[in-house]
């Protein structure tokens, strides 16, 4: 789905957020609550400018509009693969980012990410996956690699790894299989306004991805594994 | 799981006269190219049992031949030896178990 | 043995449990979920890999100085130090513990290439799980130290955890970048980075280009016992994340975007960030670039 | 009647070549541009041409020149070069420019050498050692033009070759004094040059690339890759032999097994008290990891068949050690160095792929034809040599001991080492019952197969299993089984007969790291003098800059 369709089925034309290129930002309404949207579109890499101007709204939100809500529009191919950007760090620009969201959440804002269209591995570590929670559209892709890649990796053929997919969410894509890994918290069905109004209820403020993942029978080991730390 | 790739499970075990008796398990090595892990733990009764997973399928009368020869130097008793390999070559996987066998005790 | 034999032990050369060993006061180290608890990941045999016994993380709690730490260290020869669901939820679960047990701080000695690709979905899960479990952890006060040093780097989502923490420490030859030079190449060709170029790798992503920057807070040679007395030198430093904080941090960076406009080498951004002598820094040792450090600050 | 005898037509041929080479150029130097019109003007059809391959730097602009040459004008060339290491080397075959090959060593061309031959469009003289090879440039193969590299060269057209002079001297004398025609590429044109290595008289042409020529570090080995099985390898090759036999002049061959001796001489033989007694004159190329040994007071003298790079700093720093001219860059020469490994050398230690029950060892492999380059002559007895010494004739009466006649009359040998894993990568044996020597030279029709060390010179055989000493072996059957008594889990060392293993051992012709007194529990990185390429840095003073690509910081 575009952007804009998802802005106007969730906030109507009144939106005031706004494209800068693969950059997007800006505010809206929702259930008469003011709420500051980021995000990126056109699969944008996220480079370390990009990861910067996200921060930035998130600071400014939280310096200007304490405790409003945060919205996450997600759609990036992954990290930004290029030498300038590793040299400048963008290992820290996307660990920035990340405190952001996260000292938001800690001073009660709501933060909740919607992958609207795909969602690869660095582009949304710590936007969407730091977020109180991480939504999808049922027909967005989440993923590290795609099958032929993986069966690069691990020289296995792509037969093998598709059929091992079809019984461990753990190697295939697909925004099914986060579902029940608990990556991805909900899938938002065609009430989209549904969607964001259950998210900004009901997603917990504390990490519990592990425990879905346990309770939804894709990642059964997490959960159990960080008890038994907890009890050794 | 019957879709294994390319792991292969061998066991072996040998009669030994040196008691290893009551002893915290010794970790050597690292599963890493052309490296392994040794695991030394306490077993009941007199055998040395080995349990090897190796990502080298077809190589077990090697194996064979490299752990009956480190028994035949530690004659361990009540020991269970559990390998995690890939691809190391004898001369590496008798010295891990060289090193193990001088952490006991 | 004769006295022209180094006894440097080098901190890259050692397993993740010989850096343990070495790095803690002796013996002091008592492990959680240890490798005879074959606490393991179940998804690799069927990909044909041997698992590890301990998934390629040692965890638990030692004394540095005489001080109650808590421990995580990852074995970059397993997998490359990639994250797995297990060795992910191992991290998880010593920094929830630390939030519940107070230790003084945590250590993290990072190695790793980030994600496990072989447990992909798992694996970039588990990392952002850590993320949050690490600032929960600093949020409560206790702060986080992360060591680089490892033959592996620190790459990926790791790259970005340590980042995330209080106060990093690196070697010379430790890196802490986000994708590896092979992947830009594979991605960009090799005129966009040339991986089999060491020279320009170090350059770009090694420890004297991340202290010279600010990204670490610690240079140091590659010598376990250098990472101890580092280790114990950043034991109490705090570094609370604050608006404040982060607005700093946001002009830094900001900053440096500008500053890296038009900079083709570390060594441009080093000159176009003030840093004296640029050209000479590749062929300086750990010292030297310390100095030059503190001097370029000064 | 008969015609008159004519003794100048290879004369009157130099004239000729001359004589057209004046359109494009006026002088000695020539422009870049019209190098190729140079070339087609020098070289005719038929002609046998040297084209400067070495082991590290190539002449790889004229190379290039060559190959884009008129095939149907330049055609039917016999190619004479010791190294054939850039794809151009080769491309003059596929295009049909060359038909006929005489080299020495093909490396990372060799799959390629090998299908080009299986398709007949390649037809190979010989694989020759070095020194051989440069002894027919001066008997039956001598070049009608030589396209060599230096480094730089005046307005006269004398050369400097620098550091890595290699084969250039043994190609120029041959070419320039029959008549041949010599064309030099070079880095630079200097007003004054550091030293002339070549003289002008003996150069026709110099052009200037416009890129300094390939160069391959290829004797770098980072220590950090050096395994612990290969430190216990070298200190059984320090004890068990170099200490054994008191080696004070040798050669080393490439590798990480050689690196770790290296390594080892300033910690492990220190402490056991060698220092003086053992390593003190060497034939071998400026490796870095002779840095501690040579900072350490080991090392009395060094002498090279090429230089290395990142070394150029270091060796002038030392000249008591390294041969250098009087411009304190060093001379290498790779004649000179093959004759004084050959003839004025106690000791090679070497590695092989593969080595079959009766010593004979191999770098051959299906499907590649790679060659020998200088290990043959390495690692051969010199059966030439007359001067005695105590490591030789240690050796030499080891191997006639109860021996009568010819076989008995007393001479010395030398101690010819192979030094092998009995596992390579991916568990392929080095232990074989038949090389693949023998099925290769069936494949490409060789009248011999291309064994690198022949049995018969072999010495000892060095395995993380132990020492074979073939020298007190006294039929093939004992050699057979002493092979098998080091060859641990291979085939070949499984089949070993026990009994005759443990008698062997008995004998002292095997012995194992405990005959030696050797603990593998010690055999820890830790002995190496420098662990990394930093610490080689560090070991030079700095002086050592090594390439890019091995730096890791």
């Amino acid at each position: 789905m575009k952007w804009t369709d998802v802005a106007t089925q969730l906030f109507g034309n009144g939106h005031e957020i706004r494209a800068d290129g693969e950059f997007l930002s800006g505010s809206a309404t929702f259930d008469g609550q003011a709420i500051a949207v980021v995000g990126s579109t056109n699969h944008a890499p996220i480079g370390y400018a990009l990861a910067l101007r996200q921060a930035k709204v998130v600071l400014e939100t939280i310096d200007l509009h304490p405790g409003r809500a945060i919205f996450l529009l997600i759609d990036t191919q992954g990290q930004q693969l290029r030498r300038h950007d590793e040299l400048l760090g963008i290992n820290r620009a996307m660990a920035h980012l990340g405190c952001c969201i996260d000292l938001a959440r800690r001073r009660g804002h709501r933060v909740i990410g919607l992958v609207y269209d795909q969602a690869l591995s660095g582009g949304f570590i710590t936007s969407g996956l730091i977020a109180d929670a991480c939504d999808a559209l049922p027909e967005a892709e989440i993923r590290v690699m795609r099958i032929p890649a993986m069966a690069r990796v691990t020289k296995l053929s792509e037969d093998v790894l598709t059929a091992l997919s079809a019984s461990n969410p753990v190697f295939a894509p697909g925004v099914q299989n986060y579902l029940r890994m608990g990556g991805v918290r909900a899938l938002w069905q065609a009430d989209l306004k549904a969607g964001l109004r259950d998210a900004l209820t009901h997603a917990a403020t504390d990490d519990r991805r592990a425990i879905d993942g346990r309770e939804r029978g894709g990642r059964l080991l997490a959960a159990a594994v960080v008890e038994q730390v907890l009890a050794a | 799981m019957s879709m294994a790739a390319g792991l292969e499970t061998l066991q072996y075990s040998f009669t030994g006269s040196q008691a290893a008796g009551m002893f915290a398990p010794v970790l050597v090595g690292v599963v890493g190219s052309g490296n392994l892990e040794v695991l030394l733990e306490p077993s009941p009764g007199t055998a040395c049992r080995f349990e090897v997973q190796t990502s080298a399928r077809g190589f077990g009368s090697i194996w064979e031949a490299v752990l009956r020869d480190f028994h035949s130097r530690h004659p361990l008793a009540g020991v269970a030896v559990a390998i995690h390999d890939m691809g190391a070559t004898p001369a590496v996987v008798s010295l891990r178990l060289a090193q193990a066998a001088a952490a006991l005790p | 043995m004769s006295s022209t034999l180094p006894d440097r032990v080098s901190y890259a050369e050692c397993s993740a449990r010989e850096r343990i060993a070495r790095l803690f006061d002796a013996g002091s180290f008592r492990e959680w979920l240890p490798p005879a608890m074959r606490v393991m990941s179940p998804h690799l045999a069927q990909l044909g890999v041997p698992a590890a016994f301990d998934d390629g993380v040692a965890i638990g709690e030692a004394r540095l100085a005489e001080r109650r730490v808590f421990v995580g260290a990852q074995e970059g020869e397993f997998m490359g130090g990639g994250v797995g669901e297990v060795h992910g939820a191992k991290l998880v679960g010593l920094f929830k513990r630390a939030l519940r047990d107070r230790p003084d701080a945590v250590l993290l000695l990072a190695e790793s290439g980030g994600v496990r690709l072989h447990e992909a979905n798992a694996g970039l899960i588990a990392v952002s799980e850590v993320m949050r479990a690490l600032l929960d952890t600093r949020a409560a006060g206790i702060p986080v130290i992360v060591l680089i040093g490892g033959a592996n780097g620190c790459f990926g989502g790791m790259g970005i955890v340590a980042r995330c923490a209080d106060h990093l420490v690196i070697s010379d030859i430790g890196r802490l970048a986000m994708s590896g030079p092979e992947v830009i190449e594979a991605s960009h060709g090799v005129e966009e980075f040339d991986s089999r170029d060491r020279a320009l790798v170090w350059r770009t992503t090694g420890g004297k280009h991340r202290f010279l920057v600010g990204d670490c807070d610690q240079l140091v040679e590659d010598d376990v016992q250098v990472f101890r007395a580092a280790a114990v030198r950043a034991l109490d430093a705090l570094r609370p994340l604050t608006l404040q904080s982060l607005q700093d941090e946001h002009a830094v960076l900001t900053q440096r975007l500008h500053a890296g406009e038009g900079a083709e080498d570390a060594v441009d951004l080093w000159q176009s960030l003030g840093i004296a002598h640029a050209g000479a820094v590749p062929d300086m040792n750990a010292e030297q670039v310390r100095t030059l450090r503190q001097e370029s600050l000064a | 009647m008969n015609a008159p005898l004519v003794w100048d037509t290879q004369r009157r041929s130099r004239a000729a070549r001359l004589e057209r080479a004046r359109a494009c150029s006026s002088g000695k130097q020539v422009d870049a541009a019209a190098i190729g019109a140079l070339l087609r003007a020098v070289i005719e059809p038929g002609d046998r041409v040297c084209l400067e391959g070495n082991n590290q730097k190539q002449a790889d602009f004229l190379a290039r020149a060559l190959t884009a040459l008129d095939p149907t004008a330049v055609n039917g060339l016999h190619m004479v070069q010791s190294v054939l290491a850039l794809p151009e080397h080769l491309d003059v075959f596929e295009n049909g420019m060359a038909s006929k090959l005489d080299f020495s060593f093909s490396g990372p061309q060799g799959a390629r050498l090998a299908r080009l031959v299986s398709t007949g469009r390649i037809d190979i003289g010989a694989i020759h050692t070095y020194l051989e090879l440069f002894a027919r440039y001066f008997v039956d193969l001598t070049p009608n033009v030589a396209l060599i590299c230096a480094q730089a060269a005046d307005r006269e057209g004398n050369l400097y070759t620098g550091a890595n002079t290699e084969d250039t001297p043994a190609i120029v004398e041959a070419t320039a004094f029959k008549s041949g025609i010599v064309v030099a590429q070079v880095n630079e044109v200097l007003d004054r040059l550091p030293r002339v290595d070549v003289p002008a008289s003996w150069v026709d042409f110099v052009v200037q690339s416009p890129r300094p020529h390939f160069i391959e570090p290829l004797f770098t080995r980072d220590p950090a890759q050096i395994s612990e099985i290969q430190v216990l390898m070298a200190m059984m090759a320090i004890k068990g032999i170099y200490a054994e036999y008191g080696v004070q002049r040798l050669n080393h061959g490439i590798g990480f097994d050689t690196a770790a001796i290296e390594l080892l001489l300033p910690t492990y033989a220190e402490s056991l008290g060698l220092k003086g007694r053992i390593c003190s004159h060497w034939a071998l190329n400026p490796h870095p990891a002779l840095i501690p040994a040579i900072e350490a007071g080991w090392v009395k003298s060094v002498h090279s068949f090429g230089s290395e790079m990142g070394m150029e700093d270091y060796i002038r720093a030392r000249p008591d050690v390294f041969f250098t001219g009087p411009d304190g860059s060093m001379r290498s020469n790779r004649a000179f160095c093959q004759a004084a490994g050959h003839y004025a050398c106690d000791l090679f230690i070497g590695s092989t792929l593969q080595i079959d029950l009766a010593a004979n060892s191999s770098t051959a492999t299906l499907g590649r034809i790679a060659g020998f380059g200088g290990a043959p002559n390495m690692g051969a007895d010199a059966r030439g040599r007359r001067h005695a010494s105590e490591t030789w004739l240690k050796a030499g009466r080891q191997a006639r001991e109860g021996l009568a006649g010819a076989r008995g009359t007393p001479r010395g040998q030398k101690l010819v080492v192979q030094m092998v894993e009995t596992f390579r990568e991916h568990m392929e044996p080095a232990f074989v019952e038949t090389l693949d020597a023998w099925q290769l030279a069936e494949q490409a029709k060789m009248p011999l197969p291309p064994i690198m060390i022949y049995g018969d010179d072999v010495t000892h055989i060095l395995t993380e299993e132990g020492i074979a000493n073939l020298l007190l072996c006294r039929s093939d059957d004992e050699r057979e089984q002493a092979v098998r008594g080091v060859a641990g889990y291979t085939a070949v060392g499984l089949a070993r007969d026990r009994r005759a293993v443990e008698n062997l051992r008995d004998r002292g012709v095997i012995q194992r790291a405990e005959d030696l007194g050797v603990d593998p529990r010690l055999a820890t990185r830790n002995l190496l003098a420098a662990r990394s390429m930093r610490d080689l840095v560090d070991a030079s003073g700095g002086l050592y800059a090594p390439p890019g690509r091995f730096r890791n910081w």
